[in-house]
């Protein structure tokens, strides 16, 4: 069960996992990892909201390409990979990725892989505006450093 | 005519975030018909090409004719 | 926000989730293991029921201890540990692990330290009832390579 | 009086979840309490022992008196 998926707007992640885990019978895990959009960002004050833009002919294709890898590389039964796009407010979720599996690293080590690589592997450009108006998230170095951990 | 989507901060830098310009368009062609600060960002080997929504290994190799989209692509941001 | 628990009832992980992510506002992420009881348990032929006994004086308290560890070791604002007790069916949730985090790392790593660890410091004894009885479930040599991962 | 508490496949060797055996004992004297295959198990390294809840690093000093409770633990199962 595959379920990858861009939305426009406010999702509840329950009301994705429970029908994604009731589509893999007979799993023995589930890992979901979601993320929010936090209100303070770094030293810069606070976040009033963020804006996810996105190149459709790229980001969904790049979405789909790394749930290919992620089957390639664990013994998956299902993965779920949502991402927010549009305007956010602090706290919504802005990604949901849930792995199921018949046992559990495989499950924990998918969502883990995914999250790492879904920045790169997904062409998202996100700005924040904080009170002195809009700013553009910048690549990170940390980015580079979670990538190396799945090289082998 | 050709469609310039600038995505990201490219398209701060362009005033816009769809540009419409004259067919054909090379590579060269293409930064002569943009301002001059958007050229110079475009040499950055960090901001990508995308002609129809294929990547370009060689941005030099640009060949775009009339109804082809080209996407200017920022490195996409941290998270 | 810390919540321990071992529940003699069939539970919904999703009653749990919604409630401990509002419980932790500005949290960067969540991530949440849900282990399942299998239909068929390795070669065994099928499962019809497992059964699973604690000594209340060491079991919780171990799972305290175990969320002590976790706490220390990663920066968490929350952590949901709850084990199921009592006879379960196949497809029934056993575990649910759940950690809230300002980075998806912690929360990530929390969950997985957690479900390696919870085997080994928490007390509990399954049994599985097959077509043929009920059998004990022997330790795996997996579980010490498992914990093997964390020494450091 | 003192309560034995057995768990896992040690319930099933002993015949019964809990057994009342009379105080004071020792780990000798409780070995000599219980049937021969269930004290041979319990020299197994690999089952452990509680008092009132506590783990106790070495069974040799076991003491338990009145009211007491001992907790006899095989390893516990794999996931």
């Amino acid at each position: 069960m595959r379920d990858i998926r861009l939305l426009t707007q406010m999702f509840i992640p329950g009301t994705l996992i429970g029908p994604f885990t009731q589509a893999n019978p007979g799993l023995g895990g589930v890992c979901t990892f979601v993320g929010e959009v936090r209100h303070d960002a770094k030293e810069h004050g606070g976040v009033e909201a963020l804006e996810l833009s996105h190149y459709e002919p790229l980001t969904l294709p790049g979405m789909h390409e790394l749930a290919d890898r992620a089957f390639d590389r664990f013994t998956l039964m299902g993965l779920l990979m949502v991402h927010r796009i549009g305007v956010l407010r602090p706290g919504e979720p802005i990604v949901c990725v849930s792995a199921a599996a018949l046992h559990r690293r495989d499950a924990i080590d998918a969502v883990d892989f995914c999250m790492d690589h879904l920045k790169s592997a997904a062409w998202f450009w996100k700005r924040e505006k904080r009170a002195d108006g809009w700013h553009w998230i910048e690549p990170r170095a940390d980015d580079t450093r979670d990538l190396a951990r799945w090289q082998s | 005519m050709i469609t310039i989507v600038l995505l990201g901060k490219l398209a701060d830098l362009g005033g816009a975030s769809t540009l419409t310009l004259a067919a054909p368009l090379d590579w060269e062609g293409l930064k002569a018909a943009l301002p001059p600060a958007m050229a110079e960002a475009l040499d950055d080997p960090r901001n990508r090409v995308a002609l129809n929504g294929a990547l370009l290994a060689d941005k030099a190799e640009l060949r775009a004719n009339a109804s082809d989209e080209i996407a200017l692509l920022p490195p996409v941001s941290g998270g």
